[in-house]
């Protein structure tokens, strides 16, 4: 039973939300805003499961003293310093001058948005490293990456100021990413598409069950 | 006050850039603050949105809510190992549902509005206004139509690419190449404002020294 | 563990077909009762007396009231032609539509529900607020005003007569999606079909996969040089395909390191994901016939913060140094993130995704990428399973349909012989 | 010196620096500007240096990771503090975008989405400055949402700066008639296809708590048949593909982008297929609007540190290349 009633539920489940899309009569039409509202509540509930497995590693690594465990102490306090003051917070917890949103301005922001920042650095090591015209392929990857990346800059038009009007980088980039572009990611799309059908299809049906683990 | 909230937000922002040299424990400190800070966030954000905000509040008029909150239930008898298989039931609801909904939206989205939109005539701007078209929108339309047909026949998977189909194949793969291409290099653009942004509040902000 | 019913397959094909079908049944009784009722306008002026006659706009004509088809009632649009004071600079400035509900035969007070700015050649309003069942009647006014600072000095209207009575309702079928239905039940069949095929011991093709080729290898890397492997499933929750696509991968790779015994470590970003995929990794240590090798821990949560997790997936990356890293799934712009740190210490890795704004990165800095469709066929590749190959080719003749509709659409349009792309739409 | 003491005294070198200017600006200093012949001295000594790479490369010697870090910083840092400014070609996309805005009626409603938050705010926030100041002098009445949850925020920061500019201090313009942020609510692209019925059951206040009925811009609003443009800021999901997915494939909305550069080439289909009206692409676009807009924002400011940086990306590719040509296509140089 352990297999089958989950089983059932995903087939049954899948084409309700599937035919709810061909049905604006009600129930059909409520479907989608419903799963969307469960999936917050679940979603929300599971965390805890997340949190406690995170709390849980990270206290075992201190206990046992493991390499680096000071750290894990942080985690668990940084986790509880603001789980605490958000939770003490209220729902109004990110109104201007609270102290949640003192955490969220000058701890949680700064850290997001430069570990965001540094891909400005990966970015162009990745570059350096990866646009070489090793075959035919990385050839056209480089070239098309080189002409966009002069065409989206001023500097572009500057050095292509010789050209005629409409013919210069920022045209030509503006070319590439209209056409050539727009085609390989079209093709990208549906390719998508088929696959996602083709998935959603055999999770429905119940071909492809491993998401659903093992046992009796 | 004021101060320390600056060099506290220095201090973490330095500590992330000093992972670029190499790992060390500044870093180390900054990620386990982060994690820990970012898991906390989260969690809070969930719990008064989500738990609270949806369920709590809209429960009494929406009863419908109750489903969500029953499958939740069902979802943390994880945490009592005897019966936590129990859990799988909400999952496969949510599988289900993401499935089917799936399905349906990327094939309108993804496969008609795309075929769609790759059927045009060739040589005009619209469909019925006639031979109208410059030369330039015309090769455009060449290479969509082409680009488009070579890359689909390079995602079959269960012919083998030899021959003409081998070629038609090896030509789509170019094209999304020239497609990769273009789209990185349009990210080295996105990617440096972001680091613009720091540099903002660092010399900016913080330092002052931007005028 | 309890075998499945062998026909259990087919029962759930043909339930799933009966279900699509049945719609069917239920459209015929459903479809709306378009009650249109168009009437000429005569001029109501407001306030005749106040302002000199030649302010007051022409009002409009062709008024047409009905339920707005296709929709889940609680609504009724309205459509009109423009007056003929409704010009650049002219007498129009806007147009307000007025809703009263018809109680005992008569309507009660006109309230307003909406305004269109004037300047456009034909309008449509769709008053979304009204309540199946009861009769509305409507009124619309075409308006002439001076405004200055904010404040309106005055006002000339021109009203239709009222137009109704009119009620919304809630219709079966969306006859507008006819074409997605049905193309949706086509590429199911086929799929459906190579399936079944497939399942009778039809012998069918795959094509390598680089990616996933090139899996035993790395697998086979990491237990040679006696390091782990890490298995990156994505930022996203399991409401995504494409993470319950990296879940049945994970199946596999979990199945192939545990028979080399090599360490599998999944950090994740979603509680729920981490739910399943320990189901998935225990299940694949069982399969592999080493049960009591699984360890609890080796899925683990970090958090839900996209970048606080690739902060932290960075830090084990670079102390643990795994011989191969997996990202299968969906990634944003932390992809990059990742696959460098991963590259900067020689690790081989192995990415697929189906964001097409991150393929780029994982095509520069990863040794093997699965291009968009590729990570939807990949488990299939992966299990060598007949029915799910089967399903691959079936998705296959979708797309070779896809290419014929291309091509003969194209012909067709381009010599002006019909206008096919109309077939593929999905607005409306 | 060994490693451990070098690094010892990087950082105390970097935080003395910290401190003398953070000292000097909390006494009241101003900020720093290079003279152009400084300018010019700094950039011949960036090329000279790339040129004692490119030769260091050419006799076999591979540079560091590290050592391109240090030139991408420099590259992004040092244009801060220069002079120039540079002519801003105009896209077809972004005068696209222009263009349907422009042919909106005075009195029109402008839906707003700010689906980003700060991190992504270096892009977009210039564009959301500009798009607002636009509809404000083109006398349009703005509808602020948010699908993330600090999206709001960021279109109040962006208010504030629009509204604090003395020629819209003229206009006289009034909350709840002329603009309302209704901030943000849960759901992602749900949010999307519940507004497509009603934006009340979506957004019952606003986010100051006003309750929707008594927001006179919006009262009469009821869904997305009563909006006339709609503008989505977006930096990922939920974002732009939900709103071309949705809101203009199923209610046909008439809608402009503004991106991120990073998903600007994904929406360019859309642009084709007439999904959408214009598209504005990351900094560059934001700049290009800013100067169909005649106004100096960030995003004009930031433009030479980005032509800088793509300089320094496109010659570190070239050595690269030239190293990779040198060596034989010896794949030795793959890594590292």
């Amino acid at each position: 039973m352990r297999r089958e009633i989950p089983l059932i539920i995903t087939g049954v489940v899948g084409v309700g939300f599937l035919i709810q899309y061909f049905i604006p009569h009600a129930p059909f039409s409520y479907m989608s805003d419903w799963f969307s509202d469960w999936f917050s509540i679940v979603g929300a509930c599971a965390i805890v499961l997340g949190a406690l497995n995170l709390l849980k590693i990270s206290a075992q690594k201190a206990i046992k003293r493991k390499k680096d465990w000071v750290y894990s102490l942080v985690i668990i306090a940084s986790f509880l310093l603001i789980v605490i003051v958000g939770l003490l917070e209220g729902k109004d917890f990110r109104v201007a001058g609270t102290n949640f949103d003192w955490l969220y301005n000058y701890m949680y922001i700064p850290l997001s948005a430069t570990m965001f920042a540094i891909l400005a650095f990966f970015v162009a090591s990745a570059s350096y490293r990866a646009f070489r015209a090793r075959n035919f392929e990385a050839t056209l990857l480089l070239v098309a990456a080189f002409f966009v990346m002069l065409g989206r800059v001023p500097v572009g038009d500057v050095i292509s100021n010789f050209m005629p009007e409409g013919w210069r980088l920022s045209n030509l980039a503006s070319w590439v990413m209209n056409y050539p572009q727009s085609a390989g990611q079209r093709a990208i799309m549906i390719g998508i598409g088929l696959g996602i059908v083709s998935t959603s299809l055999r999770v429905i049906l119940g071909i492809e069950r491993s998401h659903i683990g093992g046992g009796k | 006050m004021e101060h320390f909230s600056l060099w506290l937000a220095a201090f973490l922002t330095l500590g992330i850039i000093s992972f670029l040299y190499k790992d060390n424990a500044w870093y180390k400190l900054t990620e386990a603050i982060f994690v820990g800070l970012s898991a906390g966030y989260w969690f809070v954000a969930l719990f008064w949105d989500n738990f609270y905000g949806k369920f709590w509040i809209g429960k009494d008029e929406h009863l419908y809510l109750y489903v969500g909150a029953f499958l939740g239930l069902l979802m943390l008898l994880r945490l009592i190992p005897k019966i936590g298989w129990i859990s799988r039931w909400p999952l496969s609801f949510i599988v289900g549902a993401t499935s089917g909904l799936w399905l349906i939206n990327y094939f309108s989205s993804n496969i008609m509005k795309q075929v769609q939109a790759t059927i045009m005539p060739l040589f005009s701007t619209q469909y019925g206004a006639g031979f109208n078209a410059e030369p330039a929108t015309i090769i455009g339309n060449l290479v969509i139509v082409f680009g488009t047909f070579t890359g689909l026949v390079y995602f079959f998977f269960s012919k083998e690419h030899k021959g003409a189909f081998g070629y038609t194949a090896k030509m789509g793969i170019w094209v999304i190449m020239i497609t990769f291409g273009a789209s990185f290099g349009y990210t080295v653009m996105s990617r440096m404002s972001l680091f613009i942004g720091r540099i903002d509040f660092l010399l900016g902000e913080w330092l002052g020294m931007i005028l | 563990m309890i075998r499945l019913p062998a026909n259990l397959d087919r029962k759930a094909c043909a339930a799933f077909f009966v279900a699509l079908f049945s719609l069917f049944l239920l459209v015929p009784g459903a479809r709306s009762q378009d009650a249109a009722a168009v009437v000429d306008s005569i001029i109501q002026a407001v306030n005749p007396d106040s302002l000199p006659p030649e302010l007051y706009p022409q009002a409009v004509t062709n008024v047409e009231v009905k339920d707005t088809p296709n929709d889940a009632g609680k609504s009724i649009s309205i459509s009109w032609e423009k007056s003929v004071d409704d010009y650049e600079n002219g007498k129009v400035k806007v147009y307000r539509i007025y809703r009263s509900e018809i109680v005992d035969g008569q309507p009660s007070e006109y309230k307003e529900v909406g305004d269109i700015p004037a300047g456009l050649d034909e309008y449509s309003f769709q008053d979304g607020n009204t309540v199946d069942g009861l009769e509305y009647s409507y009124k619309v006014m075409a308006v002439n005003y001076l405004r200055e600072n904010n404040i309106t000095a005055w006002e000339a209207v021109s009203v239709t007569v009222p137009l109704g009575p009119i009620k919304s309702s809630a219709q079966w079928f969306d006859w507008r999606r006819i074409n997605a239905f049905i193309g949706v039940i086509l590429l199911s069949f086929f799929i459906v079909y190579y399936i079944q095929q497939a399942k009778s011991g039809k012998d069918l093709f795959i094509r390598k996969i680089a990616g996933m080729e090139a899996v035993d290898e790395a697998v086979g890397r990491a237990t040679e040089m006696g390091k782990k492997i890490f298995y990156v499933p994505g930022l996203s929750d399991m409401d995504n395909m494409q993470t319950i696509a990296s879940i049945n991968i994970l199946g596999r790779v979990a199945e192939l390191s545990a028979t080399y015994e090599t360490y599998i470590d999944v950090p994740v970003c979603r509680s729920m994901v981490m739910i399943t995929a320990k189901e998935v990794v225990k299940e694949a240590y069982s399969k592999a016939g080493r049960p009591d090798a699984f360890q609890e821990d080796q899925v683990h949560y970090l958090t839900d913060d996209q970048f606080g997790y690739a902060a932290g997936i960075d830090g084990m990356v670079v102390r643990e140094k795994p011989a191969t890293i997996f990202y299968m799934g969906t990634f944003y712009a932390e992809s990059l993130i990742l696959a460098e740190t991963g590259n900067s210490i020689g690790a081989i890795q192995i990415a697929g995704t189906a964001m097409p704004s991150q393929l780029p990165f994982f095509v520069a800095a990863c040794d093997y990428t699965l291009i968009g469709e590729e990570l939807f066929a990949a488990s299939a590749y992966l299990s060598k399973e007949p029915k799910l190959i089967g399903s691959v080719k079936g998705q296959d003749v979708g797309k070779g349909i896809m290419l014929a509709a291309i091509v003969i659409g194209i012909i067709l349009e381009t010599f002006n012989i019909w206008h096919f792309s109309r077939i593929f739409s999905v607005i409306d | 010196m060994s490693t451990k003491a070098k690094e010892i005294l990087t950082l105390a070198l970097i935080v003395v620096f910290c401190l003398v200017f953070y000292i000097r600006k909390v006494s009241g200093g101003e900020g720093i500007i290079f003279s152009p012949l400084v300018s010019w001295l700094v950039i011949a000594a960036m090329i000279i240096s790339l040129l004692w790479v490119l030769v260091l490369t050419i006799k076999g010697r591979l540079i560091s990771r590290r050592v391109v870090f240090v030139y991408v910083g420099i590259a992004l840092a040092l244009p801060l503090f220069m002079p120039f400014s540079q002519k801003i070609p105009i896209s077809p996309e972004v005068q696209a975008l222009y263009d349907s805005v422009k042919t909106l009626k005075p009195g029109s409603k402008v839906l707003i989405s700010f689906d980003y938050d700060p991190p992504s705010a270096p892009e977009l926030q210039p564009m959301a400055e500009s798009f607002i100041r636009l509809c404000f002098e083109r006398d349009l009445k703005v509808i602020i949402m948010g699908l993330w949850p600090q999206g709001p925020q960021q279109a109040n920061m962006a208010l504030e700066k629009v509204l604090s500019d003395d020629k819209m201090k003229a206009k006289n313009l009034k909350y709840g008639e002329d603009y309302v942020n209704l901030g943000f609510q849960t759901g992602n692209e749900f949010v999307i296809q519940r507004m497509g019925t009603s934006f009340e059951s979506m957004f019952p206040t606003d986010y100051r708590g006003t309750s929707y009925d008594s927001l006179p811009l919006v009262r009469n609003v009821k869904n997305f048949s009563n909006i006339e443009y709609s503008f989505n800021l977006s930096a990922g999901f939920p974002g732009s593909v939900e709103w071309v997915q949705i809101a203009v494939d199923r209610y046909g909305v008439q809608l402009g982008l503004g991106n991120t550069a990073v998903q600007a080439p994904q929406m360019y289909t859309y642009l084709n297929a007439g999904q959408v009206t214009g598209i504005l692409g990351g900094m560059n676009g934001g700049a290009e609007f800013e100067s169909l807009c005649h106004y100096k924002g960030k995003a004009t400011k930031y433009m030479l540190s980005q032509s800088f940086s793509h300089m320094i990306v496109i010659a570190f590719i070239i050595i690269g290349n030239v190293a990779y040509f040198l060596s034989g296509r010896k794949s030795a140089l793959k890594k590292k």
